[in-house]
């Protein structure tokens, strides 16, 4: 045999060399996301002018100044305050149950994997109607959890409408809505651990909260990761279920950026002003996000090298 | 059809006989008035098409945004004549109330040619008409070309019909001789007192004529009856919050929103007066108002009152109207009354919301979306909406002269007589400007702190107006 | 692990009650309310006692709704069709794109790649409402305002970073060696893909797929700004029940549940991928 | 069959470089091993040969064409990994058939081809289970199959017996030399047991650190490791290696062990006075009569009886442990004091600074290794 006959040839001219080709599979996707840049850009342009629909005469670049207002309005600093406060106090809450009942549901039967999917439901169900439900049953005359309230003594509890409890129903809801999504991560990286340095564990008789926040944890912190990335850049964005059931009241209790840049935008007509409270929303998700990036990609790799 | 019907409606529309009669007429000849209704518009429509080129711009088309609304849907039920009428096809867009606005916002500012004419509120236009999205409608209306002779622009009601025209300078009166007429009013609504009958005999309260009597009956109510609250008015963090029966009482003391001097505004609620209602306003919520009032919107006004979970409400005239009919458990139960807050005032001075259509500056043929408007709001489409649906409350005086239409109020008890005792002085109380949206936002905020005892009522009042100052400068109007 | 106490087990128990009655007491009652009139809903105090109507369902489906100020015509089921083709058109177009770009990202260390997949993330945290204004502008000058298309693209910001990161992961955690072995035996790399990637990852690509769906079902604001009423999915058409003349509690209960069977459906469908798919490492490490 | 080149290959991981300027060739038909400790860039080696991966620079050249523009499906390669690399999702068939499925065969071609190697490797019975089902010598079979059934002029075994147990392991370094030269392929064999590579391949590389220690027959390697390190992993019972400082004598070169002098004939006058490290297989040390002349005394330790030879574990009077092998059924002591006798000319002398060794005019080798 020739010993050259031993390479087959491509068959055509064409052909995609390994260089070019992860280019050529990500550009599509690259592509038709690059299209929205655009107008992202545009946006940032308008945060850097003086822009009122109902004076579009008086439009014109007034570069940082509504950057440079935010830092006397007393209204930015409570909307920074408080969208820290919701993503810090939602996330926080919704990775720690979202993570209790994913061990309650860990071990692998019909029931448990019924259950999962069952509770998956509040993320079906829009945000926005969810929280009209939620407003009825919290309603003091018709509402079943201002009655069930009452009969447990809690005659008065204003939910939603009292400064005081205002973020606790809102975040109560967004739990609700949005705990399923952690636990559905959370419980399916449970699953995937392998099972041999448990058994050796609990061979070895060590306690179970040794175990849990020595191997468990670290082990689960990749998807931990995830979870809360996805649910830490949703959260601060949160819109829909806090408009709908407050617009952002009582007082200025629950005026996050989203609902600030919302009435500023569709009320207003503030063009100038709302971009600019996204734009900083934007580069503090994008702060946040690269944290979580860095610290995921650092995870992988560790757990590529030891794999 | 029977030539001797033919006869008797003609001559209704000659004026010769008048509507009762002609409906007495029809009854007698085995019509009923649904029928007759029916009849009547055809006829109209032939009577209109005898003095007005109707069929102008038969061929064209148009595009309407509608919020979905009683009105809308007295509009699309009554469509087909006009599109008979011009030959012209019309097409429409209905998005839910909650949403409505927005979309508005969305197509204008981004200079959408979609929709040719939509629905508005008057305090909308204050915001379209600087931004250049919405057409003076004066052209048109003074145009007897392009008008037809019954349109009977005088018919309208002046307070409601000048509240939808401003000359566009922040503060600048409504209804001014050089104002530009932004919309055209559809239907609108009073703020006056809706109460449940059976719960005030119950309590043995009268209805309230001032401000303190509302206090105290509010809170009596809400003793007496049992299970139930004394007042609702809206509550939410929203413009939605002051322009109903707060700002139709605080007007009624003649305080007013902003000042104008030397072509500044500045914020006017750090009065003596002002403080003083809003303490008793705050009062009021306090003691016997919803006890979720903060996230209260048109809806849970209205619903409450119709479910039975509220005495009375200080509310639109409209929305007491329709908790009284469909499944509501409180149908058929509630009466109406004027409202006067000011003890000295001699009448009721409801601060209203004008649902009107007006005209897209994008619109590819404006002379033909006149044509739309001027049959929508024209009378006949006026009588037909009023009388065979829930088009209240009208806005041409006319209309609530018919007969038939006091006549379907009947069910509606004090409806009528609230209407009167206050059309007189019923107008937009707001001062035009901008920021109409920034103002009110904040104006119920700072009420939702006084009501929650976050903040005294003169000292929130006090930072209300600083801060609303120091954005009146920001925007250049102060 | 698996030494539990009797102790144990009941406490389990209860705290699983708990977690279900939490999450599921809401849809129970939402459940319950769609087979009631709002005269009943707004009963004082609520009450489980009613007699059950269809009157709800039957006004969604025949698109005929009896209010307190008259008869409305609604599109409740045309909606229900819209957001179906909206989020299935989004998430398998979305799949065409993103499945690839992860499988880039995973298995090929290029020039920038971690920019590239950076940068599609970050797609998904720019508030949809600083892009809105300038988005219905530029659709307008395009001509894609108030298309099924132009819809379709906006959804991959919401369809596509998803995708993308959780099955990037999937492809990360399949040994390089076995689609090496079917590249070596003569294959091209796309029947590699075809043969070897996408079967492998196949749960992580549904799991992925299913969560995307989802949260494409729930948006709405997109369709709102850039489509008329005719290409409105149920998220906006639910909205419609809450009219001037009184909110239709019935109504939007039956609303929700017709809006997320199509969506539980599909999710008991993939059950076995979503909660033993995602094991085999969506966002593993 | 074919030839395979490498050029100067370079290939780096970020600041790491994995293969450093490395060339090498394969003859047709020939079995190389490549032997080395893990990390030492075997394993990219052969992934840069099958053409999954590219060198950041260097040529490859199979059948003597430069392949750089081949993608790894074009090659004709034949590959068998360490962790097996089947697919899960498909039967042993399908995993055994996909060599022939790549090239259009029919489809009772396809099986034919599959039976004659799954027969030849004895899992014919277990053609369709999935892998998850096959225990792991089925597996490593499975994958060899693979490898094997597309006929590949070249083949690339990536230690394809690392991953099983020492019983199967045993009988497929028996079977493997037979089954390959049936094949009649070119073979790059990597491994890091040395039995493998001296019973497997026509010629061994030893890779460490990216490059190429050195190259040439088992004997070679065996009979002149290039440095301390490649002495002590060939080679069975292990080499001794003992510090020493090299002297002058009238006959040359001399080391001294336990007082008795060692001659190193043909090493150069330069080593004395280094300090240096001898290499004394244990073939090399024969127990001696009492009265012979150079007998170093010695006391017996252990013995150990292997198939063909004997290992005797004795300890010097300094107690530095030493291992002397002579062929099974030879006498020698049992135990007590002994004396060992060391061939001179089969002694190794590395620098113990460098470990490399120091060629002497008797070692009958030539260099390889790095310097090619």
């Amino acid at each position: 045999m020739a010993s050259t006959a031993t390479l087959r040839k491509p068959a055509s001219g064409f052909r995609i060399s390994r260089k070019m080709l992860p280019y050529v599979l990500s550009l599509p996707a690259l592509l038709v996301c690059i299209g929205i840049l655009i107008p992202f850009i545009t946006a940032v342009i308008y945060s850097f002018q003086r822009y009122r629909l109902s004076q579009p005469w008086a439009r014109q670049f007034n570069w940082g100044e509504n950057y440079l207002n935010f830092f006397t309005d007393p209204a930015f600093w409570n909307t920074l305050k408080v969208s820290l406060l919701y993503a810090g106090i939602t996330v926080t809450l919704e990775l720690l149950l979202g993570l209790g009942i994913a061990l309650l549901l860990q071990r692998r039967s019909t029931v448990n994997n019924f259950i999962s999917i069952m509770l998956l439901l509040p993320l079906m169900i829009a945000p926005a109607l969810a929280a009209l439900m939620w407003k009825l049953m919290t309603n003091p005359s018709f509402g079943i959890l201002s009655y069930l309230a009452s009969l447990v003594g809690l005659h008065d509890f204003r939910w939603a409408s009292s400064p005081s409890t205002a973020l606790l129903t809102v975040v109560l809801v967004d739990i609700w809505v949005y705990t399923p999504f952690i636990m559905i991560l959370l419980l399916a990286g449970l699953r995937s651990l392998p099972t041999q340095p448990f058994e050796a564990a609990a061979l070895d008789g060590v306690p179970r909260t040794f175990v849990f926040f020595r191997i468990t944890l670290p082990m689960l912190t990749p998807y931990i990761l995830t979870a809360t990335l996805f649910r830490l850049l949703d959260s601060i964005q949160q819109f829909d279920i806090i408009y709908a059931m407050t617009q952002g009241g009582p007082g200025n209790t629950l005026t996050v950026f989203q609902v600030e840049a919302y009435l500023n935008f569709f009320q207003s007509t503030n063009v100038g002003r709302s971009a600019a409270l996204m734009v900083i929303l934007w580069a503090i998700t994008y702060f946040l996000s690269n944290i979580f990036i860095k610290n995921w990609l650092r995870l992988r790799e560790r757990a590529r090298g030891e794999a | 059809m029977h030539e001797k019907e033919k006869d008797l409606i003609s001559a209704f529309l000659r004026g010769e006989v008048d509507r009762r009669g002609m409906l007495k007429g029809l009854g007698a000849m085995g019509i009923t008035a649904g029928s007759a209704g029916t009849l009547l518009n055809m006829m109209s429509t032939r009577a209109l098409a005898a003095d007005f080129d109707w069929k102008k711009h038969s061929g064209k088309s148009l595009k309407l945004l509608l919020n979905k609304h009683p009105y809308a849907d007295a509009m699309i039920a009554n469509l087909q004549n006009f599109k008979d009428l011009t030959g012209i096809e019309v097409t429409y867009d209905v998005f839910p109330e909650d949403v409505y606005f927005d979309k508005v916002t969305a197509a204008l500012s981004s200079g959408s040619t979609e929709y040719d004419a939509f629905m508005t509120g008057a305090y909308m236009t204050w915001t379209y008409g600087p931004a250049g999205w919405i057409t003076d409608l004066k052209e048109w209306i003074n145009d007897p070309e392009k008008t037809n002779p019954n349109y009977a622009w005088d018919d309208f009601l002046p307070g409601v019909k000048n509240s939808c025209a401003w000359n566009g300078q922040p503060g600048g009166a409504l209804g001014s001789d050089d104002a530009k007429q932004w919309c055209i009013p559809w239907g609108f609504e009073q703020n006056n007192i809706t109460y449940n009958k059976a719960m005030f005999d119950k309590a043995g309260v009268a209805v309230p004529k001032n401000i303190d009597e509302m206090i105290t009956a509010a809170a009596k109510l809400q003793k007496d009856v049992g299970g139930i609250y004394g007042i609702g008015v809206r509550g939410s963090r929203s413009w939605a919050t002051i322009h109903p029966g707060f700002l139709s009482a605080y007007s009624n003391f003649n305080e007013k929103d902003l000042n104008l001097t030397d072509g500044k505004l500045s914020a006017a609620m750090g009065t003596a007066g002002s403080k003083a209602f809003h303490a008793k306003w705050v009062q009021m919520i306090q003691e016997s108002g919803p006890k979720d009032w903060s996230t209260y919107t048109w809806y849970q006004v209205g619903t409450d009152l119709g479910a039975g979970a509220s005495a009375m409400i200080f509310d639109a005239d409209i929305l007491g109207y329709f908790m009284n009919g469909g499944d509501n458990k409180m149908a058929g139960q509630l009466s109406y009354a004027a409202f006067t807050a000011n003890p000295d005032a001699t009448a009721s001075t409801p601060n209203i919301w004008i649902w009107s259509l007006a005209m897209s500056n994008f619109s590819k043929d404006k002379d033909a979306t006149w044509y739309f408007m001027q049959w929508a709001s024209g009378p006949e489409h006026a009588i037909f909406g009023a009388t065979k649906m829930d088009f209240v409350d009208p806005v041409r005086q006319s209309v609530w002269k018919d007969e038939a239409f006091r006549t379907k109020l009947d069910k509606y008890p004090g409806y009528v007589d609230m209407f009167d005792a206050s059309a007189a002085g019923a107008s937009i109380k707001f001062t035009p400007q901008p920021l109409f949206f920034d103002v009110t936002t904040e104006w119920a905020a700072t009420l939702q702190k006084m009501v929650a005892k976050e903040v005294p009522v003169d000292e929130g009042l006090d930072q209300l107006v600083e801060s609303i100052d120091r954005q009146l400068k920001e925007a250049g109007l102060g | 692990m698996e030494t539990t106490s009797t102790l144990e087990k009941i406490l389990r128990l209860i705290a699983l009650t708990l977690v279900v009655i939490f999450f599921m007491f809401p849809i129970f009652w939402i459940f319950l309310m769609s087979f009631q009139t709002n005269e009943t809903i707004l009963a004082i105090p609520p009450s489980v006692i009613f007699t059950p109507t269809l009157s709800n369902y039957a006004a969604l489906i025949t698109g005929k709704l009896t209010t307190a100020a008259g008869t409305l015509d609604i599109a409740f089921m045309r909606n229900l069709m819209n957001s179906i083709f909206l989020s299935v058109t989004s998430v398998a177009i979305a799949l065409v794109l993103g499945v690839p770009a992860a499988y880039a990202f995973a298995r090929h260390k290029f020039k920038g790649s971690e920019d590239i997949a950076f940068t599609l993330l970050s797609f998904r945290f720019a508030p949809p409402l600083l892009v809105l204004l300038p988005l219905t502008q530029y659709f307008q000058w395009l001509g894609l305002a108030d298309t099924y298309f132009g819809l379709i693209w906006v959804y991959q910001l919401i369809c596509l970073p998803l995708i993308l990161w959780i099955v990037r992961g999937y492809f990360e955690d399949i040994s390089a060696d076995v689609e090496y072995a079917y590249r070596i035996a003569g294959h091209s790399w796309f029947a590699t893909f075809r043969k070897i990637a996408l079967p492998l990852a196949g749960p992580g690509i549904a799991a992925a797929g299913l969560l995307a769906f989802i949260f494409a079902w729930n948006n709405f604001v997109f369709a709102l700004v850039l489509a008329s009423a005719d290409k409105q999915p149920v998220t906006v058409g639910a909205l419609a029940f809450v009219t001037s003349s009184g909110i239709q509690y019935g109504q939007i209960a039956s609303a929700i549940v017709l809006s997320v069977t199509p969506t539980l459906a599909l999710a008991l469908y993939a059950q076995r991928y979503l909660v033993e798919g995602l094991s085999l490492g969506a966002v593993k490490g | 069959m074919t030839t395979l080149q490498l050029k100067n290959i370079v290939k780096r991981y970020k600041t790491n470089t994995v293969l450093d300027n490395l060339s090498l060739e394969v003859a047709e038909g020939e079995t190389l091993v490549l032997f080395g400790p893990s990390g030492a860039g075997k394993t990219v080696l052969l992934r840069l040969v099958a053409g999954v991966i590219d060198p950041d620079e260097g040529q490859i050249l199979i059948g003597g064409d430069d392949v750089s523009d081949i993608d790894a499906e074009h090659r004709g390669i034949g590959m068998a990994f360490q962790n097996f690399a089947l697919f899960p999702h498909m039967s042993a068939f399908d995993n055994i058939a996909s060599p022939l499925t790549a090239t259009g065969s029919t489809k009772d071609a396809i099986s034919a081809g599959v039976q004659k190697v799954a027969k030849l490797l004895k899992i014919d019975h277990v053609l369709t289970h999935h892998p998850k089902a096959l225990s792991n010598g089925q597996k490593q079979r499975t994958a060899l199959a693979r490898a094997l059934a597309g006929s590949p002029p070249l083949l690339l075994l990536d230690d394809p017996l690392r991953n099983v147990d020492a019983k199967l392991r045993f009988e497929m370094r028996l079977e493997l030399p037979r089954l390959l030269a049936a094949q009649g392929a070119t073979v790059v064999y990597v491994t890091q047991d040395y039995k493998e590579a001296m019973a497997l391949g026509d010629r061994i590389a030893v890779m460490s650190q990216g490059r190429i220690r050195q190259i040439g027959t088992p004997e070679d390697i065996y009979n002149a490791p290039a440095d301390i390190e490649i002495a002590r992993l060939f080679g069975d019972p292990t080499i001794n290696l003992l510090d020493v400082v090299p002297k002058s004598g009238p006959d040359g070169v001399y080391v001294e062990l336990s007082n008795v002098k060692v001659a190193l004939p043909g090493m150069p006058a330069s080593v004395v006075g280094k300090t240096c490290v001898i290499g004394l297989r244990p073939e090399a040390i024969a127990f001696t009569d009492a009265g012979a002349a150079g007998g170093i005394p010695v006391t017996v330790e252990a013995e150990t009886p292997l198939n063909e030879k004997t290992v005797t574990l004795v300890l010097t009077a300094r107690g530095r442990e030493i291992l002397v092998s002579r062929p099974a059924g030879t006498p020698g002591p049992v135990s007590g004091p002994a004396r060992i006798a060391v061939d001179g000319h089969a002694a190794f002398l590395f620098d113990k600074e460098s470990g490399a060794l120091i060629p002497s005019a008797a070692t009958p080798m030539t260099r390889n290794g790095e310097a090619a």
